[in-house]
């Protein structure tokens, strides 16, 4: 196969707050992301080229090719403009594709916004994601979102022997780390009896442990070697990016283990020159808008071999030392979905957003401690099928 | 300096009004299975990414791609959703290969619009739900208020859009995966319902299904596979805001911006002259007209006068639509551009039966993506020749 | 956050800031309906549950059985080759218990639903569907488990022609 | 079923569904100035501060220069008729017992304009170029939507 010629920095980055629900409309709330990403970079929209989109369901904003709805709030008009998906994956691979917009040579700047506004869908987005379903032979079933959480949780625990004591601590962690996100939803300090005394919804998994639906958008602009030079002493590389689509038939694979994620973390990991992930990462972000989803994904990235993400870990202090921001490494400093939000793609590039603050030193209360070079980002979604992951280096 | 790409391998299927025997699944995987077997490939080795795409509600379901892999070979492979026409698909597996990523990249685009039953209501539910909806409009009005700034500046009459159904749909008769051929005269689509005047029933092209799948391959593999390799020549894709009030109603800015860029990489400066046949999107009859012009083949206002010497006709100097076009083939929703690019690899093959152009080298394909957008690609696919700069 | 950056935008509002009028809003509901042709796998399935029976495809090469039956096989990419009865009785892979209805809702009672692996299909292939006649506590991975038929005169060719399936109990068989 | 084929006609089945939900749209920054505006009878822009253009319907920022627009402002309810159609068809393509006209109403001073339907004018009276003017519902029954225009009426 072939190999990457052309080097590809992010140069800025921008985010809204993550609420419940806005009174912009989407277009707004990407103009926000949008500008924001620019006027960090140090550039205007005239120095742009192109620009992706990403957003999850139509359905969510409630708004039929909602791409070609929002291209005037991400700065599209006039513009080479594309909107990619891949369900709840699509936050991380938005700038996937923004990359080989200019790894390609076809562009120098590209600027990659995604933009969720799940509030119009009303009075929840429930209804909504009940459309993600097979029509035919699951739909009629009445399933919920959280089964095919609760589903997989449920065989992750009792393959492994986890329990749930250990993968609330996930939850505890990420929302305290949300306190110092200026733009986090639910920020929290909570105990791991908080989480498991919380309303159960589906059983095994309970209020605490699910992230919120959320309204809000992110954007990164990307730019070619010799601009990212130009205008920046502080570009951060993205050395890396892979992705990977597992079956449809989600009830014909062990749920146990996201092979899927496996394979796009080794597609972006050989694409970086990585050979031993937890040695040579300092950073990551993996997707959780579940707390067992940050094991699961984290174990998928091969940051820990399966089933032992959570091994030896008992309490509070054995998590913030393992993962905690001046834990052995680092995971979800940002607060991840759970304590920051889950506007389903806005939240995939907010931890983009966040591997790039953090590997510049620019995180404030929110950065690490060990004087990170190289991060990764990874989103999930679909129906349990799809892994994005991004290197970055500083 | 890029690399060459090329189209190495094409299939379909479907293409009827109504394709009531197969779901969306078996009408992908008969297409996937005849591109594959086309290039000589098997998707579950030689294949490294896969691009599919799609709208969720022509599918009536959310997040497309949960139900793609398995029927093109694609499962645990990187494979995404463009959302969009297929021909974004295609630039995008460019893309791909361009950055020195992948070697071999599939596309697939299809229509099943044979599934919808509130396709009207969709099309509305595509427009602003701030200032458009409210209106209480049908998005063909939108159609209506452009045809009829498109004559009154460029002073074509509405009969010359009734010859682009009339010239359409008998090129489609020769194409047999037309849906709607058939001997229209230009007084049949006049006498034609009026919609929204000056546009008429006969204006608007009807829905159909079907599913094209591309492979593309970088040079040296290319070569390996095919001794008649495509070659992608030039590339553009791009947008208005979807808001109309601010829109340019006469230009088509989206497939001026769009062919500009193609053309720039194709190293064309003189596209009348130096491609030999185009497929423009013509879901409308007017748009045809709007988007030759767009693309500067003529000034506007002046594509009405190349029809009527029949320099569009398919034995004419400049054939359009010679496939019969979204008027003769049927409205393929986001494949309506990818079918169009698989009519100029079969024009460029030699391979188009007995709608044949004769002697065609460089094609160019372009698509718009429908009421109410105003965004498009182009891409001009040619057989081997040096790439121009 | 980046040092640069001062301020974070977004104007949030609540439920009952809407519903009490102080923030406008238009409403607006799609009609958007769909008859989606079944094509010859999903058909088949479904018409052999109103006979109740359930029904698979062999792939010949990977020698396979696939329920939810499909016409190609997803991992040799080549034609299924033939239809396989499948038996209605099964093991438990994973399971749940679901105190949400499908909109959110808060159900006292909770759906449990479990990922199947039904006897004769292959090894990890399996469906998803409910569980009854058994409390939430006694459900386990590897339980074993028998389809609950409607009566076939309800039956109507759709995945709810199997209302959920029960454990088999120790002497009552079911299956082999 | 026959060996020949593998399904008769009357074997072949769809399932029938939806994808409908309910929503709310906020209106938005933009939106909110526009429509309490309509309820004052009054039609408000936004202003660009990089290139000066006023926009009809208003932004929140320059689709051209993507500034943040600082300043709404109130534009004439009068203008020209830039494009209009005769509607024979209703919205779910039923026919209209009387065909409508609507139009695109390049409002004076402003970039765009309104979409609107035009009163007190016959379909084949209509033209492009012609002057139109808002014609307002009552106060009391304005209530910040876009039928607090009634039409677009024709003007000398």
């Amino acid at each position: 196969m072939a190999s990457v010629k052309r080097r590809v920095a992010v140069i800025g980055a921008g985010i809204t707050l993550f609420r419940r629900r806005m009174r912009e409309t989407g277009r707004e709330l990407s103009f926000y992301a949008a500008k924001m990403a620019l006027e960090t970079a140090g550039i205007t929209i005239r120095d742009v080229d192109a620009v992706v989109c990403g957003s999850a369901p139509d359905a969510f904003d409630g708004v039929h090719m909602k791409g070609e709805y929002l291209l005037d709030g991400m700065g599209g008009h006039n513009k080479p403009y594309v909107r990619v998906y891949v369900g709840g994956g699509t936050g991380v691979f938005t700038p996937i594709a923004a990359w080989w917009h200019v790894a390609s040579g076809h562009f120098d700047v590209v600027l990659a916004i995604a933009e969720e506004k799940m509030s119009s869908c009303h009075p929840h987005p429930q209804k909504a994601f009940t459309t993600i379903f097979d029509p035919i032979y699951t739909r009629p079933l009445g399933p919920n979102l959280v089964w095919i959480f609760a589903l997989e949780m449920q065989r992750y625990m009792s393959v492994h022997g986890v329990k749930k004591e250990q993968i609330a601590l996930i939850s505890v962690k990420n929302k305290r780390n949300a306190l110092d996100h200026p733009c986090a939803q639910l920020p929290a300090k909570i105990t791991v009896q908080d989480v498991l005394n919380s309303e159960v919804m589906v059983w095994p998994v309970q209020r605490l442990d699910i992230s919120p639906p959320s309204d809000g958008a992110a954007a990164v602009v990307l730019a070619a070697e010799h601009i990212a030079k130009r205008l920046t002493d502080d570009p951060v590389w993205i050395e890396g990016v892979g992705w990977c689509l597992d079956s449809t038939y989600w009830t014909n694979r062990d749920l146990y283990y996201p092979k899927y994620v496996e394979y796009a973390a080794r597609m972006a990991y050989k694409m970086a020159g990585i050979k031993n992930p937890p040695k040579e990462i300092d950073v990551a972000e993996p997707y959780d808008p579940f707390d067992y989803k940050e094991a699961h994904h984290a174990e998928g990235l091969m940051l820990a071999r399966k089933g032992e993400y959570l091994k030896g870990i008992k309490d509070e202090d054995d998590i913030f030392a393992r993962y905690g921001r001046d834990g052995d490494l680092p995971i979800c400093p940002s607060g991840g979905l759970l304590g920051v939000g889950n506007p389903i793609a806005a939240a995939g590039l907010m931890k983009v957003c966040e591997i790039f603050w953090q590997l510049r030193g620019e995180a404030g209360k929110r950065q690490v401690k060990n004087d990170p070079r190289t991060g990764v980002a990874q989103a999930w979604g679909d129906l349990m099928q799809v892994g994005t992951v991004i290197v970055m280096r500083a | 300096m890029e690399r060459r790409v090329a189209i190495v391998g094409v299939g379909y299927s479907g293409f009827a009004p109504q394709t009531a025997d197969v779901s969306y699944k078996e009408l992908m995987f008969e297409a996937a299975t005849r591109a594959y077997e086309d290039a000589g490939i098997d998707p579950r080795r030689d294949v490294n990414s896969f691009i599919t795409c799609a709208e969720d509600y022509w599918e009536g379901f959310s997040i497309f791609d949960e139900f793609v892999p398995d029927q093109l070979g694609a499962v645990l492979k990187p494979t995404c959703t463009v959302s969009a026409d297929g021909l974004y698909g295609l630039v995008n597996a460019v893309m791909q290969i361009q950055s020195g990523l992948f070697d071999v990249v599939v596309v697939e685009a299809h229509s099943k619009a044979s599934d919808i039953l509130t396709y009207d209501d969709l099309l509305r539910f595509a427009m602003d739900p701030i200032y458009t909806r409210p209106l209480g409009w049908h998005a063909y009005a939108l159609a209506g208020l452009e045809m009829a700034r498109y004559l009154y500046d460029t002073g074509a009459l509405e009969e010359h859009c009734a010859m682009v159904v009339e010239k359409n749909k008998a090129n489609a008769l020769l194409n047999p995966l037309a849906s709607y051929g058939a001997k229209v005269s230009m007084d049949d689509v006049m006498a034609s319902r009026p919609l929204f005047s000056p546009l008429k029933e006969l204006d608007v092209a009807p829905l159909a299904d079907g599913c094209v799948v591309m492979v593309l391959a970088a040079e040296e593999v290319a070569r390996r596979l095919t001794d008649m390799p495509i070659w992608v020549l030039g590339m553009g894709w791009a947008s208005e805001s979807i808001s109309p009030e601010i829109r340019d109603w006469c230009r088509a800015i989206y497939a001026e911006l769009a062919s500009q860029m193609a053309y720039d990489m194709a190293g064309i400066t003189s596209p009348a002259k130096e491609v030999d046949l185009l497929e423009v999107d013509d879901r409308f009859s007017y748009k045809e007209l709007q988007h030759v012009e767009a693309l500067g083949i003529c000034a506007y206002g002046e594509a009405c006068r190349l029809l009527e010497e029949g320099i569009f006709d398919r034995d004419g100097d400049l054939p359009v639509n010679p496939s019969g076009g979204s008027l003769g083939v049927g409205n393929l929703l986001e494949a309506s551009g990818l079918f169009r690019a698989l009519e100029v690899v079969l024009q460029l093959r030699g391979e188009a039966g007995r709608h044949q152009v004769p002697d065609a080298e460089v094609g160019l394909a372009q698509c718009w993506r429908g009421l109410p957008t105003a965004s498009g690609a182009v891409i001009i696919l040619g057989v081997e020749r040096e790439v121009g700069a | 956050m980046s040092v640069k950056i001062r301020e974070y935008r977004g104007t949030p509002y609540s439920r009952k800031d809407l519903e009490e009028g102080r923030v406008p809003a238009f409403r607006d509901k799609p009609r958007a309906r769909y008859a989606w042709a079944c094509g010859p796998a999903m058909g088949r399935f479904l018409a052999e549950l109103k006979e109740g029976r359930i029904i698979g495809r062999r792939c010949r090469r990977c020698g396979r059985v696939l329920v939810p039956p499909r016409m190609f096989c997803e991992w040799c990419f080549r034609p299924t080759d033939e239809w396989v009865y499948i038996r209605d009785t099964g093991t438990v892979l994973t399971f749940s218990a679901s105190y949400l209805g499908p909109a959110a809702e808060r159900l006292k009672e909770p759906i449990i639903i479990a990922v199947i692996q039904l006897d004769g299909a292959s090894p990890g292939i399996g469906i998803l569907h409910k569980l009854g006649e058994v409390k939430q506590e006694e459900v386990h991975v590897g339980m074993r488990v028998k389809a609950v038929w409607k009566p076939p005169e309800e039956r109507e060719g759709a995945i709810t022609d199997i209302l959920y399936f029960k454990p088999i109990r120790e002497g009552q068989g079911g299956g082999e | 079923m026959s060996l020949e084929r593998p399904r008769l006609p009357h074997e072949i089945r769809h399932w029938f569904g939806d994808m409908e939900c309910d929503y709310v749209y906020t209106l938005g920054i933009a939106g909110e100035k526009f429509y309490a505006g309509l309820k004052e009878g009054r039609i408000i822009g936004s202003k660009c501060p990089s290139c000066g253009a006023i926009w009809v319907p208003p932004s929140l920022y320059c689709p051209e220069c993507f500034e943040e627009t600082s300043e709404w402002v109130e534009v004439p309810d009068e203008g020209t008729v830039y494009t209009f159609t005769v509607a024979y068809v209703g919205p779910d393509g039923e026919p209209l017992e009387e065909p409508e006209v609507y139009a695109l109403i390049v409002l004076d001073g402003a970039n765009g304009g309104l979409l609107h339907k035009l009163g007190e004018v016959r379909p084949e009276e209509a033209y492009i170029g012609m002057r139109v003017k808002a014609v307002w519902a009552p106060e009391g029954e304005r209530k910040g939507a876009i039928t607090d225009i009634k039409y677009f009426r024709p003007v000398e």
